[in-house]
């Protein structure tokens, strides 16, 4: 096939899961694979089964996963021709990308223009309203006089929030519920504003009560092709962590998928997108409002492989390599329900990380459950990085069915020697709000800042 | 008091027979003499989990190199590579090289190079002292922490 | 729904992952489940994750797992409503079934009555080819003149197999390939059978020479419905022991497909058939040949589960309480393709069963992958039983690339302390003739007594 | 002081012996000649997954059972269930029970029925002795190998 570029040896650049994930990937590509690690990482699972493996650098992060040099070093000297970045560390940093490339490797992600332009929050939500998604409303600028904010609030509706153009970690906010309130919360947040970041300045911009996290996942070649497949619903998060995702969303109707899946499409389409991507959403009352772009794989790209069975880290290096999507739109299928639970290393109430020794790892079986982990029983789980240990993704026919095994599977699953979040995981599955889908992005919060017991 | 004699090839004798019959412990005594040895069992659970996978797994780059120089990166004057790269022991093509084995080198001096990102950066003496090894060769790959030669 | 009879508890009358497979089943259908054991199976996983077990006898497996009082007793005391016989040990045993219905329980099962006419090879054979399924052609009955040697030998086509009536186990049999040899060949095999068995009589049957194994899936309900979920092939046999299955089988079209399913579904709608069953055959040169009939759940049933979707044992148990089926024929479809090898506890070059105990057990994880084990680190495997320990089951989009994730996954698995036929596994995995599906009953055992490297 | 033989042929022996036997230790003195040899178990891991997965999962009937029992099922006079079924202490509903705590019995007395599959199984003593401890209650089932009573 005309441009294509094969990738015979492919460069890791991370750890843990995703680490092995990618690995697991080339494997069954017929790529050999290199592992790159920290000292702290010398016996990890992705290591060991490496077709060859480079220490790049001390526990430090900084000094090892985020050493782009040493990774690009590493890439040299054991004659890689493409690296993948996995998620977090380097792989939205654009600079690394564009270095990759510069030293004639292939990236195996977007260009460093799109990581780029969709890691400013700015330029990113300006760059797909134009292409076309819908955006959170709000005014064109600051707000200086009571009959434009009147006529904004009117247009993108009530509840409104005011925020100080200064202001920011929830400070400097006030939220109107009615047009009788707007002029009065105008004055006082003006008044909090100038007192408190010396700038009075305000915006206004849709409130929205009771959102979920609802994201597109998207694929795109380098001839312009794209697909999405399909949402997962992520709303489960603490701290902006997520901690349980689904999908297909219990709350988007088929309607709505497809609606919103033409507008990701054609806007990536426009932007002429390449590789994996998820576009993130808030949804509320039958409408979504874009949060942001992330130009990589997931940590819980999983669910959308177990309800499509397509293999997204394979889709990722091929498209990287040249050739077209292995799928065309219409071939593509939502088949029954899958979850992901995240398994931390961590205090099960206080969510605080717990590295240390596994002495017992063993992990549920059985048929429509995978297991993504790099943990094994003897391993040492090292203070210096992410505490996710292992993903639990469950396949069934239903949403019921699937939470039922989920909990069966989640009793099966033994990790001893540190605590984890299975009994959080648990807990969380046995509620009614959870097992009827009535959560929004607030409510695992609120489940832990006052669980049913207390 | 009497002095105390080894009787090494009676030890040897002793250990050779631990290791042939696979037994962790042998004591005999006779007389005020008792003579015991003791070989401790294989290691515990997590190193077995440690050795099995490496082993029944293509071998790694890292695994090669951990074996050949793994002795001597425990020597407290070797020096170890600060990144991964590519090491030159000679300053140019058919030149001398920086050092070789046995050589005396003093702090500071120049020990080899080693290529990163095409740039080439000179690995230093950390303390003066004399060379008594060189583990890597001209023009191969090098990890991070790994050793490149000792002074002693 | 009327006839419905619910299970609220249910009895697991077997041992290891099948017992294990069941369990799981249970625990996601929200029943209840009794494990029996034998005092070698204490510690056993079924056992520990079971929410009551009951010690039904010494290890011997006659006292313990064919005990049928003992089991019935487990069933009374703990309030079971229904008996899962699992495979093997009591599974065809029409007698037992005919126990547990007339104490009043539910046996996850077709009736006494089909398990009895399948149990008899005759009675079998004669049953299904009534019921329109084809069968080994021969002579009707023995065979004393030339003639009709000779019209039979022509009616049903060469190479033909003269048997003799009181042969077995391969011995007083020959195979002629051409008219030309057939007189001189019934004298020969006469005066051999006369000689060896005292009895002259032989028969004459289709020779197959290089068959290949394929087997139908069904289910059945108590309305009448009959769905077949495609055909597994388990060509790839020792001892007809099979080692590794998959679906679909690479040499059946799917107009083949088809037919043969249409056939043996109207055959078992005929019969009135009730629960899973697998309908063994023969496949050469385009023709099936019915071998026999199992009555329940097969070792091999998860590549069937994974190219289909459906949970066969939760179906089982559904159709047991009277539900009608879950899925018509038309909503039944075969997608991507799955593999199964059977890992045993034995030395893969002798396969000489080697019992004892799991120093390190760590399962292959990632997409695709399933795993059916009841073993654990530190698990003892008991010298009484079955050798069978894990089930790796793989499933991908084409036979390659699940060929290739299968080697990793085989490549991943580490089981210590005993020795497993993995490694014989990746050999096999790894020979062209099997990458290029060329392999029929025979092959295995050509490739154990002459590996390529001797 | 006198010089110490080793009987390599001796100690191999007794390596054996202890690979045959399973035993950990062996000890073996006479006069004032001793030897020993021991083979240390294997860990130390499987007794942490033993234990751990059983404690995360559901009790089991089993469990309980073998908790409740442990300490005395090892005694000697432990008349254990042959069967699977439901124990009855009274040979009838409002009858004495066949055997009561600190009674002696004779080899061959009935001591229980077990009822399976709707017959009366009884249980004989299959010793004399005194009872001194019934672990059953009436009309309870019981388990294959289930301690039922102790005749000391």
């Amino acid at each position: 096939m005309p441009g294509i570029l094969p990738i015979k040896k492919l460069l890791i650049a991370n750890r843990g899961e995703i680490a092995l994930r990618i690995l697991r990937a080339t494997k069954e590509m017929g790529i050999r694979s290199v592992a790159v690690h920290s000292t702290a990482d010398g016996n990890a699972m992705h290591v060991r089964l490496a077709d060859e493996s480079v220490c790049i650098g001390p526990p430090s992060a900084a000094e090892s996963y985020l050493n782009a040099a040493a990774i690009l070093s590493a890439a040299e000297i054991t004659g890689a021709e493409a690296i993948h970045p996995g998620y977090g560390f380097l792989a939205e940093n654009a600079d690394f990308a564009q270095m990759v490339i510069e030293h004639g490797f292939i990236f195996v992600g977007p260009t460093p223009e799109h990581i780029r332009m969709m890691g400013d929050k700015v330029t990113a939500k300006a760059a797909v309203a134009q292409a076309g998604i819908p955006t959170v409303p709000g005014s064109e600028g600051a707000i200086t006089d009571d009959e434009t904010a009147f006529a904004t609030a009117e247009r993108i509706g009530y509840p409104v929030l005011i925020k100080a153009a200064a202001g920011g970690g929830g400070r400097g906010m006030s939220v109107v519920h009615a047009r009788s309130e707007l002029a009065a919360a105008l004055r006082s947040t003006r008044n909090e504003a100038r007192a408190g970041f010396g700038d009075e300045r305000v915006y206004l911009e849709k409130y929205l009560d009771h959102p979920r996290h609802i994201e597109l996942q998207v694929m795109a070649d380098r001839y312009g092709h794209v697909v999405h497949m399909g949402e997962r619903d992520c709303s489960l998060q603490r701290r902006h962590q997520k901690i349980v995702e689904e999908s297909p969303s219990p709350v988007i109707t088929e309607t709505e998928r497809r609606a919103i899946g033409k507008t990701v499409v054609q806007a990536l389409e426009k932007l002429g997108y390449l590789g994996a991507g998820t576009i993130e959403f808030l949804y509320q009352d039958g409408q979504f409002y874009f949060i942001e772009m992330n130009t990589r794989i997931q940590v819980e790209h999983p669910v959308t492989e177990m309800v499509t069975g397509i293999d997204l880290v394979r889709e990722q290096i091929s498209v990287a390599m040249g050739h077209p999507l292995s799928v065309t739109q219409d071939q593509i299928r939502i088949e029954g329900h899958a979850i992901e639970c995240r398994i931390n290393a961590e205090d099960p109430k206080t969510m605080i990380p717990q590295p240390g020794k596994i002495i017992a790892y063993h992990p549920p079986g059985g048929p429509g459950v995978r297991v993504d982990s790099a943990i094994y029983s003897g391993y040492t789980v090292p203070p210096y990085y992410d505490s996710l240990i292992a993903k639990l993704i469950v396949h069934d026919k239903d949403r019921d069915r699937c939470i039922a095994r989920l909990e069966r599977s989640l009793a099966e699953f033994v990790i001893d020697g540190i605590p984890s979040s299975i009994p959080l995981l648990r807990a969380i599955l046995a509620e009614p709000d959870f097992r009827e889908s009535r959560y929004d992005t607030g409510w695992l919060e609120r489940f832990l800042a006052a669980p049913p017991g207390s | 008091m009497g002095k105390l004699n080894i009787d090494t090839d009676y030890v040897a004798q002793l250990a050779e027979l631990l290791q042939r019959t696979g037994l962790t412990e042998i004591e005999i005594s006779e007389g005020d003499a008792r003579v015991r040895v003791v070989k401790k069992p294989a290691p515990v659970y997590e190193a077995q989990v440690a050795a099995r996978p490496a082993a029944a797994m293509p071998h790694s780059v890292e695994a090669e190199v951990a074996t050949a120089n793994a002795p001597d990166a425990a020597h407290p004057g070797t020096v170890s590579s600060p990144m991964v790269g590519t090491v030159y022991l000679y300053p140019e093509p058919g030149a001398d090289p920086f050092v070789t084995p046995g050589q005396t080198v003093s702090e500071g001096q120049t020990l080899l190079i080693i290529e990163a990102m095409k740039v080439m950066n000179q690995i230093r003496a950390p303390r003066s002292g004399r060379i008594s090894r060189i583990f890597v060769e001209n023009a191969t790959p090098v990890e991070f922490a790994e050793p490149l030669l000792v002074i002693e």
